[in-house]
């Protein structure tokens, strides 16, 4: 077969791909905007104000932010439920140390991240160097973790917090700059994506057609300007949804373009085949676990903030929400697949179906029947679409 | 004479049980190319892997000495880093990632800062376009088929800066022209000044590349000696202790007129509608041989998975066994029926590798070891060690858990289920891929014996002489369909060829 | 902000009625589903809209949920707070909205309130210790405390101690042990118990237990070894198991909080603050921040002997269903 | 090689083999035992007293019903998060027939059990049939179930329920027939062991020596004679763990010695190869889900019974220590490995636990904490005394 013929089927197979992959994330995003439609519908259209839409995005955070570490635990083929307990823990230590002792709230906040990280290493030691199930050691720190807050705390929420603190969690990034922020992002979309496009072809490498690469990013564009349209009608766009989508750039380039990131991915697809390219295995699963022990120092911050005090059964059962938003986000439990996007947009879903149900004010054993239901709906749709 | 680039001396390996390596001995000079052979469970895997740092440093006796100096390799990346690049035997590729990432995910390309992805594509196309692959570098590996796959795992040695290339069983998924490349591709680098160590099944490819060639057997090893002095007959002997007379035991027998398997205009369309299998017709009679014939993606074990039940989309056409028009919906459908099928991909479709020998040989027949529907165990280890007795298994006990067999052995163990469950047909999907000679004869002895039994053999394979060797009539087969069919007595390498890379239309249909 | 006004007009008109927002803290105890059930019906009664949220524990589900109903233009706000320091943010939302918070049965701290409807956690404690101290006065006690991640749980904890640590240090009474239930768990209470008689050879007097679904499942485990009714065990919230058991005399109190009284009272001083009135109060408590308005229900001591007089004279239990498992003999009259 | 020497050969690995496999069992038993010696050290010997094993076995039950049937769904490769709500659920319409409505025991217990089966069916078409990820279904069925019992209880206790449910799970086997299944027991168990060598005999297979297998035999017999004994020092075996050895004698016939439990196994072990196989991978998924929900509904009758009432709340989070009794006992959780009695002993070691702890008075902070550090530890033994 000649060069020619190669160079155009490929680009076939391309093209294809990248539709199939677009298809996949549509789907969900599909399943957002039925959510969102429906249960505009039911509350009037309250549901799409600013406001709510401004309040569900700061609902989400907390999770979001897990969500994101969870994704790279469970692609890296492992499970971590000790998540929950360690954002309470590492709320309850910046709390107590900025209430009882005094510490100022950038000590504080990063005393927090390290506890995570520190706790996180713990874990990571014992599920890569000991071999122990990450089931088993994380269900170990769930207790632990816990256990600690109890006893630091004595058991007493710990409050209130300096206004530096509690702001963390509940201010808003204003109007212009917030537009400013949204026309900057804009711009270096278009010139990322013209400057990729020039190398590509320098390379002689296939290139999508222009229409599709920028039609996508100027879809891309439209949606940040209406949000931060949407969120500058009520307040401004929200800190913690900052923070989140901060924290999500990281981790997506840290796994898109790292050695690290890709590893990871390596080791949850194929761990013989990881090792067998001499991947070392003990250590990126190591860093996974400190990782995702930061990120629920993060989230433990973000709620203490919204909180404006820590409590001791702060965070309980979040590791179910991080998990399902991976799940729902098309993260496979079976590790070695999974997009931190992904996960984003499960933590939307689910975050959309608690504020959705609570707008309606449904009878709570109905919130949760119907919980459970949309859950498993959302996926098998989600999954058929994918056949 | 060059020098050594690599010496092991004295290597010991024992696993729980078992002395894989018993004193070793294999000294490998610079810029040849030097085969290892032996049979399967000779040790030859375990030899390279000590050499790769996978039992790292510690884990062995004996020494390592890379251009006369010792090595002491505690990890694969110090081998790694140390020149050695390896082609494992079992495909070393992570499925959810694309054929570019696995292809560099030991290189540095991976290990740079921020990755380049834009380079690795590029240089992923050069490497395909090398190796004659035809797909794009961001393809799913888990989409392509294994023969794809085992390029791959080539092209992925190949991307690094290596002094000594060990290559363990790389063309046991390839076809004949895929085969071809990569001897350039090795001779090529021979010219360069890279060492190679070749391990392979196939004598006719260690006679056509090899400069020197060692013989392992039973963990110890035979000889060492350059190929002149050398023929695939004594090597054969070398390998297996006794002398083998005969490659291919094809013995002369008695076909009944009676159709077992007869299909008709059948056509199967993957999800997307697209046909994949398109229009086939053919026969198979009691106590026939039937070989298949193609190149790499010709569809053939398409078409036999299909007609087994385990393809999902929609089919057209008749197919009747015993002259029974059959609806066949799911593989057990098919078992039912009579039908049996081998799986060209042991590990995936074949064995539940967790498992013990004596359960995966009874899983598809659980009713014959039953009484009461309950499963009679000692009638369930009888069963199973008589039929793999029959097979020559070699195994410590019927209790071992087929991951930790050979791959001829655990060839066997698929075999001996498919039997139990005596079937009218048996589908056999490259049947003897990457087992040794020894057992190769023995698998066709087996073949022999259940076609005077009467039973209609499909033997699917892209060993050629296989097929003519074994074969009472051979069915071509190219895109999906088929296009050619050659009796035992007229068929030839030569026109096979012709067959399968779609030159002409099936032509000489007339004369089964 | 923009999103306030819109939506305002698209809601209030039509019905000029009050909407009154009761975020209730969790389901899972029987009594807040009364609560819930009396201030329903006493604020429809008095012409509201409520809107019911239930936050199953979850602090930071809470905050949400009252997010939600603030974004649903209520004209008042009452909140069963599942952790009185947690919801300073949402309540400053509220205020900053002109929203008028009531706290109900347990204190909003830190923040604006403008009434605290309830009962005294601590002195819910103390009645438990007094009624028990009074029928065994020197013996062995065990302290079963609730979930350990329940501020309430510490606060009845703290209640029981003010009565009993004076008899301990005299070498009255000897404490013997002290466990707490995760989640108020009936199960673990059971366990726990069971634990503590083979600990102590069964050679335990009374058991201070903080409320009647840990009390159920210590009583099982008393009842295992005969000791049911010999051992004296009190409760609170005077579900309908925990009184059932009293009539039979194999637990010895409950606290009864008239849910009817605080859920209508609540219902009226909500719908007075919705109004934009100013309620009444005896007196003030402070939250840290500010005295606020206290209205302040007394809890109620309940025995076998005034079951009748309390809990079925309220109508929060009907008299059947109390002594249903009581032979007709053994009943007291019918009220 | 002869086939004389393969035989030979497989006699030699054989008796390596058995030898290892018991060295699993046992080091659970050891840890097992050490955690007793431990509590029994610090309790002053209160904890190994007849009354305190009667206790445990008493306080295990409830987790090892669910743990029989996890270990299933763990082989099959999936997970069921349900569990605990189902309980709940379960215990709870139990409890609704009985007390609101006056069925008798008989057809209340049946009733839990079917609806738990029912319920199993759901969970398990979804799984399947419609390839909707276990952990996402049975995630659902964890808020659905518990929704469900909020609606139907209304938020009540319901209780008390009749005498004779009551004593499901509060009463004794006395002592006269408690020996005499005991001796029946030792002596089933010495006649199929004969029986069985007679068999192997007889078609020429490997015998495990005469002393090995009888000296197996006589050490189980021992100990069910001393168990049965403390047991009967106290009050007699109670009726619960009796119902436990049942129901696991049942599942584990099934597992072994019947086409449905190879399935699983197979299934679990490689899907593909097993579809391929001609195994109905859905119908047994199904039948596995059936079988864990019909457990749940049993062990929801021995916790109402055991409470004497169903409470809203009953259940919660039991699927964590069924899931951690069943990898504790070695199940691993990619699927196609694992053993009952390997659960059962999983739950027995976290009812130790649990019961030590609390019988030794410890606070509950650091209840929590150690529980958290045995876990880890425990199966890190296990693990690292396997390689
Ligand atoms: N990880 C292991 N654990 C136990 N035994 C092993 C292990 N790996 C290999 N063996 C045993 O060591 C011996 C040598 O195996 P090896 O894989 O080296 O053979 P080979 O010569 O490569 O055979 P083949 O031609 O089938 O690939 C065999 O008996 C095999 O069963
Ligand atoms: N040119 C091609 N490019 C990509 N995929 C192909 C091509 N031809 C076939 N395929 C796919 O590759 C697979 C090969 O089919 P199949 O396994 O039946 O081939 P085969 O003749 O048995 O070859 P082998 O087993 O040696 O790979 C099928 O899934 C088919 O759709
Ligand atoms: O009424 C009690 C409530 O105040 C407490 O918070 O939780 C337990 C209940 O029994
Ligand atoms: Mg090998
Ligand atoms: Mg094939």
């Amino acid at each position: 077969m000649n060069q020619l013929q190669t160079v155009e089927n490929s680009a076939k197979v391309n093209r294809g791909l990248s539709f199939k992959f677009d298809m996949q994330a549509y789907t969900l995003i599909i399943a957002l905007v039925l959510i969102a439609i429906i249960f505009g519908f039911f509350t009037g259209g309250e549901f799409l104000s600013s406001r709510n839409i401004s309040n569900l995005f700061t609902q989400m955070s907390v999770i979001a932010v897990l969500a994101i570490g969870m994704t790279l635990i469970i692609v890296a083929g492992h499970i971590d439920l000790s998540v929950g307990s360690l954002v309470g823990l590492t709320g309850g230590i910046a709390a107590i140390l900025q209430v009882w002792y005094d510490w100022n709230t950038l000590m504080a906040v990063l005393a927090a991240v390290v506890v995570g990280a520190v706790f996180g290493l713990w874990q990571g030691w014992w599920v890569a160097y000991r071999a122990v199930p990450a089931f088993i050691v994380t269900l170990g720190g769930m207790l632990i973790f816990r256990g600690i807050l109890i006893g630091l705390s004595k058991g007493q929420t710990v409050a209130p917090m300096n206004a530096s603190f509690k702001e963390i969690g509940n201010s808003y990034f204003p109007y212009i700059p917030g537009y400013i922020l949204a026309v900057i992002s804009i711009v270096l979309l278009f010139f990322w994506t013209a400057r990729n496009r020039k190398k590509r072809e320098s390379m002689g490498l296939i290139l999508p057609s222009a229409k599709l690469d920028y039609g996508k990013i100027s879809a891309y564009s439209f949606f940040i300007l209406l949000i931060t349209y949407m969120l500058n009608r009520y307040l401004g766009i929200p800190l913690p949804i900052l923070i989140v989508v901060v924290l999500a750039g990281i981790f997506i380039f840290l796994s898109n373009k790292t050695a690290f990131g890709r590893y990871v991915y390596a080791i949850g697809g194929n761990q013989e085949a990881a090792a067998l390219s001499g991947i070392n295995i003990k250590k990126n699963t190591l860093w996974v676990f400190i990782s995702m022990g930061a990120l629920a120092g993060v989230s433990g911050v973000l709620l203490t903030s919204r909180l404006n005090a820590a409590t001791v059964s702060a965070g309980n059962m979040y590791e179910l929400d991080a998990i399902a938003a991976c799940v729902i986000g098309g993260t496979s439990l079976i590790g070695g697949k999974g997009k931190i996007v992904g996960a984003l947009i499960g933590a939307l879903i689910m975050a959309s179906i608690d504020n959705g149900m609570s707008m309606m004010n449904i009878e709570t054993f109905w919130q949760y029947i119907v919980k459970g239901l949309i859950l498993i709906v959302a996926v098998w749709i989600d999954i058929s679409s994918k056949k | 004479m060059k020098p050594y680039a690599l010496e092991m001396k004295g290597i010991t390996k024992e696993f729980p049980g078992v002395k894989a390596l018993d004193n070793v001995t294999f000294s490998v000079r610079k810029g040849e190319i030097h085969a290892l052979c032996g049979e399967n469970g000779a040790g030859k895997s375990t030899l390279m892997k000590v050499l790769s740092g996978v039992y790292p440093y510690g884990t062995y006796e004996g020494q390592i000495l890379i251009n006369g100096q010792e090595v002491q390799f505690k990890s694969i990346k110090e081998s790694q880093d140390a020149g050695v690049a390896i082609i494992y035997q079992e495909l070393a590729l992570v499925e959810e990632m694309s054929v570019a990432e696995n292809l560099f995910l030991s290189h540095d390309y991976m290990r740079a800062k921020i990755i380049n992805w834009n380079r690795i594509y590029s240089e992923a196309q050069k490497w395909l376009d090398q190796i004659g692959l035809d797909i794009d570098p961001q393809t799913r590996v888990g989409d392509l088929t294994v023969g794809k796959q085992q390029l791959i795992e080539i092209a992925k040695a190949l991307t690094k800066k290596t002094d000594i290339l060990i290559l363990d069983e790389p063309t046991a998924a390839l076809t004949e022209s895929d085969v071809e490349i990569l001897m350039k591709l090795l001779n090529d680098l021979r010219a360069k000044g890279v060492t190679c160590i070749y391990i392979s099944h196939k004598l006719g490819e260690v006679m056509a590349l090899a400069d020197s060639v060692t013989i392992l057997r039973d963990g110890q090893t035979v000889s060492t000696d350059p190929i002149h002095e050398l023929s695939e007959d004594k090597i054969v002997t070398k390998m297996v202790g006794r002398e083998l007379k005969e490659l291919f035991p094809y013995e002369a027998h008695p076909i009944s007129s009676e159709k077992i398997l007869d299909v008709q205009n059948y056509s199967a369309f993957d999800e997307s509608g697209k046909a994949v299998i398109d229009n086939v017709s053919f026969s198979v009679k009691k106590g026939e041989i039937l070989g298949i014939a193609g190149l790499m993606g010709a569809g053939r074990s398409e078409l036999f998975i299909s007609l087994f039940g385990g393809l999902k989309g929609k089919k057209q056409g008749t197919v009747s066994i015993d002259n029974k028009v059959m609806n066949i919906k799911k593989p057990a459908d098919a078992i039912k029926a009579g039908l049996a099928y081998v799986s060209e991909d042991r590990k995936r479709y074949g064995l539940v590798l967790g498992m013990d020998i004596a359960k995966n040989t009874t899983l598809t027949a659980l009713n014959k070891v039953m009484k009461l529907k309950v499963i009679d165990q000692a009638l369930e280890v009888k069963s199973a060690s008589e039929i793999n007795n029959r097979m020559k298994l070699k195994a410590p006990n019927l209790e071992t858990k087929v991951g930790q067999l050979s791959g001829g052995n655990q060839q066997k163990v698929v075999l001996s289920k498919w039997i139990l469950n005596e079937p009218k047909v048996l589908i056999l999907d490259e049947p003897t891929r990457g087992i040794d000679v020894g057992a190769k004869y023995e698998i066709y002895k087996i073949i022999n014996e259940l076609v005077q039994q009467g039973v209609g053999i499909v033997m699917i394979s892209s060993e050629l002489p296989e097929v003519l060797g074994m074969s009472d009539r051979i069915l071509v087969m190219s895109e999906g369909t088929i296009t050619g069919e050659l009796s035992r007595d007229e068929a030839t390498q030569e026109k096979i060829m012709t067959f399968a890379t779609g030159g002409k239309k099936r032509e000489s249909i007339a004369n089964s | 902000a923009g999103g306030k006004v819109a939506s305002s007009d698209a809601k209030d008109e039509g019905n000029g009625k009050l909407r009154i927002g009761l975020s209730v803290s969790d389901l899972t105890l029987e009594r807040w589903q009364h609560d819930r059930d009396f201030f329903v019906d006493k604020a429809e009664e008095l012409g509201a809209d409520v809107l019911v949220q239930s936050a199953n524990g979850d602090e930071a589900k809470q905050v949400s949920q009252i997010q939600n109903m603030i974004s649903q233009d209520i004209d008042a706000l009452v909140i069963i707070a599942i952790n009185s320091d947690a919801l300073t943010t949402v309540v400053d939302q509220a205020k900053a909205e002109g929203i008028p918070v009531l706290a109900y049965d347990r204190l909003v701290n830190g923040t604006d309130i403008d009434a605290y409807v309830s009962f005294d956690n601590v002195r819910v404690g103390e009645m438990q210790a007094e009624y028990l101290v009074e029928k065994v006065p020197t013996g062995k006690y065990f302290l079963m405390g609730g979930s350990p991640t329940d501020n309430n749980a510490k606060m009845f904890r703290e209640g029981q101690m003010n009565i009993i640590q004076p008899l301990v240090d005299k070498g009255d009474i000897e404490v013997v042990g002290d466990q707490w239930a995760k989640g108020w768990d009936a199960n673990e209470a059971l366990k726990i118990m069971e634990n503590a008689l083979t600990a102590n050879k069964n050679d335990i007097d009374v058991v201070v237990a903080s409320n009647d679904s840990t009390a159920g499942g210590a009583i099982q485990a008393l009842e295992a070894q005969g000791l049911a009714g010999k051992v004296a065990i009190s409760g609170q919230d005077a579900d309908l198991a925990g009184v059932q058991r009293i009539a039979e005399g194999l637990q010895t109190m409950t606290v009864y909080k008239p849910i009817k009284v605080i859920a209508e009272k609540s219902a009226e001083v909500a719908v007075q603050l919705a109004k934009g009135e100013k309620p009444e109060a005896d007196s003030t408590v402070n939250n840290g921040k500010l005295d606020v308005p206290f209205i302040k229900l007394d809890p109620i001591k309940v025995g076998k002997e005034n079951i009748v007089d309390t809990v079925i004279k309220d109508g929060f239990h009907s008299y059947d269903d109390v002594y249903k498992n009581v032979p007709e003999g053994e009943r007291p009259a019918r009220p």
